[in-house]
């Protein structure tokens, strides 16, 4: 097990050294520079600055450069926001966008999960039908429609929660379900698949031959079984959920990394593009390993040696 | 003495077995055809018998090329073929076809029979135009189902009637050879019995060589001239399907024998049973010596120490075990 | 009953001579699945609609009337009108050209790619299959959203490029699909039935494995067209999408978004003209994969 | 009194297609301590009738129409849930046709072994297990400890449908029902199963209902025999007697179509055509199209099982009319 985990993370390298490789010529060829916008600055500045972040230099020596920093976990400066690294932007935005993909991973599951189980235990009728509409609807209702509905109606006509803001507790509420609403729906469905696949399996006939009550058979027997699509889903799933928060961020005017990242991409932060892109990989790569850890738990069938 | 239609030497078919899903590693080689010469004349039908993971499909596949041979030769009508390179091989394959076990999984559900059968006919050149309409009608009537629902799909016949189209489709390329995986393994006794009776006059009237494979003993002995027993990859018992049927020679095939439930209570209750302990070996990890010896009654220590070959015990009979003189 | 020399012929359990395909019986079994048939319609009046805009939209598309402002739906402009006095009708008919446009454009091209790829892959088999499925691997742990912002930088000012651009990165779990559908075609024995016949590789290919990878193929086309509508929005609704004057639902939603509070209509209509195609789509998908009898397959 | 008395059940399934009249007033009777056989070929309805005993049928669309199934003075088809819960697994137990999908994939042997003792007897963990070693140790699994900490992934076939039998038996069941117990099973591990079954038939003195398509099998173990069809039956009888003498045309082609007790060279009798769609109505006797004995009366009324002889009963018109 450990040598396995071992061989996945040495795996990581690789991985990230393609999409250091593929992502860096992509936005150094893409037309723009990070000064473009500085229409004031004369061709000296320029030059200092082109020279400052060793923007002069052929483009296979910057990339040969920046390879080599990043082996040493440096990220290299900010080119729009220099009074950090981007390691320490990074450091600084992140534990926000982490925050805020954990409460919207918690609303997806609690909500998911029960409303797919509930529906796979008595499949077309209406206790199936019910939330599975919901879920219908959680996946074509984009999230940045939802979340303006929400405020509209829960924080401005009702006045129950803050319209925005990231400080005290009731402020994360309204985004966590924004974020989470969607996947919740995606997980409904996907649970209740899984566990009408497996009460269809000749070994739930046996478990109710057993004489066992249905409460038994549901916990003991299927759900570990059909909660397997629920978990293959988590990975891209919380992946998603941590970096794709950009509209919440947005909505909710929250100081998370997404944001970051949009603005860094609109203003060709080189080094702040290709951080948080790394970042990101890595971070989706480490849950996909915990996904295939957390399935190989579940199913026995699944060996790793 | 006629040169037999296929000659298999010494064929052997490993698969290596990879375990781990980032590097690939060499867990071990399963052994599932182990060393088998055979023999079958022009005009024969040689059974094969064996429990599931002997090899006896394996040995199938390997003739016709569906998975490679590791060792040994196959000759088919005099030349060998397993040295062939494949497009010389297509030339070959017309005449040596295979009838699969499952007659849900080997008809194309979105063709009709009509496009199933004139397929083959239509890519070897065997007809062309309106001949391709009649050979169809022809093949149909020859496996005992009306022409007039040759526009339907498989997904539409019953089990037995897709046999039948499988077997025509087979026929279509009128073979020298044909190989019949488990043909009526997946089909009710009824059934069974006519796909039997199909076959039996298919037979006399083309004129054809059979690989007959099968689990069950006495659908083999019911068709076949002779009969070759194999255990664990490697031919066990070889001989006049009468005699192998009724005389065993080798242990195995005794137990096999023995181990049929007969339908006839009073036989059944009063006959001796040759009981087997335990279960096949892997394939992965056969026994040292006999591959039979871990669950053979009448084993001996010496027995897993050298791997018998086959020995005749007279009359084209052989057996593999040495105690056979004893038995 | 002995009947060795007489051929009994069979009628199969179904009677009747002319038989009913599999995609025949799946259409029935889709014609029975209401929500299905309802989507279909809703799409093909969408389609039609978005062809003849220019005929029937009651304004043109920037006909602007500053003096009117932002007013309410009425029998003039029934969606209402945006701040600078547009009919928001008619922008919400020509928004929805972009965005089906978009949808189907890039889904096209993801389904080149992917289908190509996945097949390839799964036909070769062996160390070409590892190689190429190992770039998927890798560009699935690349953040699509991030991969897709990055490309706004490139094809910014042609959203139609720019779609096609996103269906070509977007092709990852069409082409694993494909290669999944091809790898246990491989194992069927009507597939090993045409090597022992001896039919050639392209007729191989072409009639057999081609035609029953079909199925999945579809469903999941059908179901990436709302997955990429729904990027577009969501592009336009960070300002990276479609660039004004022109419009498209996203866009129209985002600037609904910001004057929610006084003027909802704007945000509503569009709203609803992007949920209801959604809806639409991901119920005929639904619908075709179980007339179809795909598989659950996960993205 | 009989153990089980199951009195003209009737199972339909209520599919798009239409009603499949799957099983069509069966009746059969089981006394303490003996085994029958159910014979019949696929979609003959053996196994919906023994699901529908235990209520395991897939409802909807299946449903119990009609019939009666007294077990100790309990009507299974009739009592509540709960009643019929209490009685699965402790009073009757089934086993399965193919091991491979039987055992649940997720738990290990030992606790899926000792749950119907838990669940029906309120034994500790530690009390079942030490059960649970014993009863591995009688169907011939030696090594208990180890083996119950396994997976059933780990277990080859035959292995595992000992594992299933001793999880039917192990709270000492008075009936077990066996649904083609060795039919995905090789024929020297079927011989080994079918041998196991009958010692522990006669050590724990139970009741079987053993139901298979092979008649071989049914010669071996069992002392009476029902041949159904088309979700009737069609014959029952003494072992003995049924197969020395068929008194239903059905269960006589049956017999004939085996290759086992055909002389070799000569062709096998087939019984022509199909069996029939159980979605279409029957109007006379299921057998009678295919039947070379079929006479006008055949398929305009349906006959009834009749006895000929107490412990022998067909529903042939012929045969009872002495005709045949």
């Amino acid at each position: 097990m450990l040598k396995y985990i071992i061989r996945r993370l040495l795996g990581f390298v690789p991985t990230l050294f393609v999409i250091a490789t593929i992502v860096f010529f992509l936005i150094r060829l893409a037309p723009g520079g990070p000064f473009d916008a500085d229409r004031n600055v004369s061709d000296e500045v320029l030059r200092n600055l082109e020279a400052y972040y060793r923007l002069d230099a052929p483009l296979h020596e910057q990339y040969f450069r920046y390879l080599w920093d990043v082996l040493h976990g440096d990220l290299g400066p900010s080119f729009e926001k220099p009074s950090r690294t981007v390691s320490e932007w990074i450091a600084y935005r992140f534990p926000v966008s982490l925050e805020l993909g954990l409460y919207g991973l918690a609303v997806a599951l609690v909500l998911g999960l029960c409303a797919g189980i509930t529906a796979s235990l008595r499949p077309n009728t209406l206790t199936d039908h019910g939330p599975m509409t919901f879920a219908m609807a959680g996946i074509c209702i984009p999230n940045f429609v939802l979340g303006p509905l929400l405020v509209l109606a829960l924080s401005i006509h009702l006045g129950w929660l803050p319209v925005s803001g990231w400080e005290y507790p009731e402020d994360k509420i309204l985004p966590a379900i924004t974020l989470g609403v969607p996947y919740a729906a995606y997980i409904a469905r996907l649970s209740r698949g899984g566990m009408l696949e497996v009460l269809s399996q000749d070994f739930i006939r046996t478990a109710r031959a057993k004489g066992l009550s249905e409460a038994r058979v549901v916990l003991r027997h299927a759900l570990r079984g059909g909660i397997q699509p629920v978990v293959a889903f988590l990975g891209p799933a919380t992946a998603g959920l941590i970096t794709g928060s950009f509209v919440v961020e947005n909505i909710f005017q929250i100081p998370g990394l997404g944001s970051e990242f949009v603005g860094a991409a609109l203003h060709r932060d080189y080094t702040m593009i290709l951080g948080t892109v790394l970042f990101f990989a890595a971070l989706i790569l480490l849950f996909n390993l915990l996904v295939d850890l957390a399935q190989a738990w579940l199913d026995p069938r699944v060996r790793y040696e | 003495m006629t040169r037999p239609l296929l000659e298999l030497r010494e064929l052997r078919v490993h698969f290596p077995v990879y375990a781990g899903l980032v590097r690939r590693r060499l867990l071990g080689t399963v052994r599932a055809v182990d060393g088998v010469s055979l023999d079958v004349a022009p005009g024969e039908t040689v059974g094969l018998v064996g429990e599931s993971g002997c090899g006896k499909s394996t040995l199938a596949r390997a003739v016709v090329r569906l998975v490679p041979c590791t060792g040994g030769t196959v000759g088919f009508e005099g030349r060998e073929i397993s040295a062939l390179r494949e497009p010389a091989f297509r030339a070959i394959r017309p005449r040596l076809q295979l009838i699969f076990q499952d007659p849900y999984a080997s008809l194309n559900p979105r063709m009709t029979v009509f496009d199933a059968l004139a397929e083959p006919l239509r890519v070897h050149g065997l007809a062309d135009g309106r001949d391709v309409l009649r050979r169809v009608s022809d093949l149909m009537e020859l496996v005992g189902l009306a022409p007039r629902f040759m526009r339907k799909y498989p997904h539409e016949f019953s089990g037995g009637q897709r046999q039948r189209i499988a077997i025509a489709r087979a026929l279509a390329l009128e073979p020298k050879l044909v190989i019949a995986d488990e043909p009526v393994s997946a089909l009710d006794v009824s059934v069974q019995a006519q796909i039997l009776n199909l076959i039996a006059r298919l037979r006399e009237q083309m004129g054809l060589t059979l690989l007959f494979i099968a689990h069950d003993l006495s659908v083999v002995h019911y068709l076949s001239h002779r009969i070759a027993v194999m255990y664990l990859g490697r031919l066990v018992e070889l001989g006049p399907a009468g005699e192998v049927f009724h005389r065993p020679r080798h242990p195995y095939t005794r137990a096999l024998i023995s181990a049929i439930p007969v339908p006839d209570p009073v036989r059944e209750k009063t006959r001796q049973r040759v009981a087997l302990h335990d279960e096949p070996a892997s394939p992965l990890n056969p026994p040292s010596g006999c591959p039979f010896h871990p669950r053979c009654p009448w084993a001996q220590p010496r027995c897993a120490e050298t791997v018998p070959p086959l020995e005749s015990c007279g009359d084209g009979h052989q057996a593999a075990c040495i105690r056979l003189d004893q038995m | 009953m002995s009947d060795a020399h007489r051929p009994e012929q069979d009628a199969p359990p179904a009677a009747g001579e002319r038989g009913a395909s599999l995609w025949r019986d799946a259409l029935v079994r889709l014609r029975r699945n209401h929500l299905a048939v309802a989507g279909l319609v809703v799409l093909f009046a969408l389609l039609v609609v978005s062809l003849l805009t220019p005929w029937i939209a009651p304004y043109g598309y920037e006909e602007q009337d500053l003096a009117l402002g932002a007013v309410p739906p009425d029998s003039a402009h029934w969606f209402g009108t945006d701040l600078l006095g547009r009919d928001l009708f008619t922008r919400v008919l020509y928004g929805g050209r972009i965005s089906l446009l978009v949808g189907f454009a890039a889904t096209g091209v993801s389904l080149c790619v992917g289908v190509l790829y996945g097949a390839f892959a799964g036909y070769l088999g062996g160390r070409t299959d590892a190689l190429m499925m190992r770039f998927v691997d890798i560009l699935y742990s690349l953040p699509f959203v991030i991969f897709v912002i990055i490309l706004t930088v490139y094809f910014g000012r042609n959203i139609v490029l720019l779609f096609m651009a996103i269906g070509a990165v977007e092709w990852l779990t069409m082409a694993r699909i494909v290669r999944g559908q091809v790898m246990s075609l491989r194992q069927k024995e009507f597939i090993e039935a045409t090597t022992v016949m001896g039919l050639p590789r392209r007729r191989v290919l072409l009639w057999h494995l081609i035609p029953n990878t079909l199925g999945p193929i579809i469903v999941y086309a059908t179901l990436t067209v709302p997955r990429v509508m729904l990027m577009e929005a969501f592009l336009s609704y960070l300002g990276l999408g479609v660039q004004a004057p022109m419009s498209s639902w996203g866009l129209l939603i985002n600037e609904g978004v910001q004057t929610m509070e006084n003027r909802p209509w704007m945000l509503i209509f569009p709203s609803l003209a992007l949920s209801i195609t959604l809806f639409s789509l991901n119920f005929l998908g639904d619908g075709l994969r179980d007339a179809l009898d795909v598989r659950a397959s996960k993205d | 009194m009989p153990l089980l008395d199951v009195h003209e059940l009737t199972t339909h399934f209520h599919t798009r297609e239409g009603v499949v009249r799957a099983v069509n007033g069966v009746s059969f009777r089981v006394e303490p301590g003996e085994t029958i056989g159910i014979v019949g070929e696929s979609g003959s309805g053996k196994t919906v009738a023994s699901l529908s005993l235990l209520g395991l049928i897939p409802a909807p669309p299946g449903r119990i129409e009609n019939g009666t199934a007294l077990f100790d003075g309990v009507d299974l088809l009739a009592c509540g849930p709960k009643t019929l819960r209490s009685i699965r697994g402790r009073a009757i137990s089934m086993i399965f046709q193919d091991p491979m999908t039987a055992l649940n994939p997720f738990m290990r042997v030992g606790d899926q072994l000792m749950e119907p003792l838990q669940v029906h007897r309120g034994l500790s963990r530690r009390e079942a297990r030490t059960r649970a070693e014993e009863m591995l140790r009688l169907v011939g699994i030696q090594d208990g400890a180890r083996n119950l900490s396994a997976w059933p992934h780990e277990f080859s076939g035959g292995m595992r449908q000992r594992v299933m039998i001793a999880m039917a038996l192990i709270t000492r069941p008075h009936l077990l029902i066996a649904d083609e117990p060795t039919t995905a099973l090789d024929v020297t591990i079927q011989a080994q199963i079918l041998e196991l079954l009958a010692r522990l038939q006669r050590e724990l003195g139970m009741a079987v209902i053993l139901i298979t398509h092979d008649l071989g099998v049914v010669a071996r173990v069992c002392r009476r025999i029902y041949v159904m069809y088309a979700g009737q039956v069609m014959e029952s009888a003494a072992t003995e007697a049924l197969f020395a003498q068929p008194r239903h045309p059905y269960t006589e082609a049956l017999l004939q179509s085996l290759p086992s007790t055909h002389v070799k060279g000569e062709p096998l009798h087939t019984i022509p055509g199909l069996p029939p769609d159980l979605i279409a109505p029957i109007a006379g006797c299921p057998f009678a199209p295919r039947c070379a004995s079929a006479t006008d009366r055949c398929t305009r009324g349906a006959p009834t099982l009749r006895e000929l002889v107490p412990g022998r009963a067909t529903a042939c018109f012929r045969v009872q009319d002495g005709e045949l």
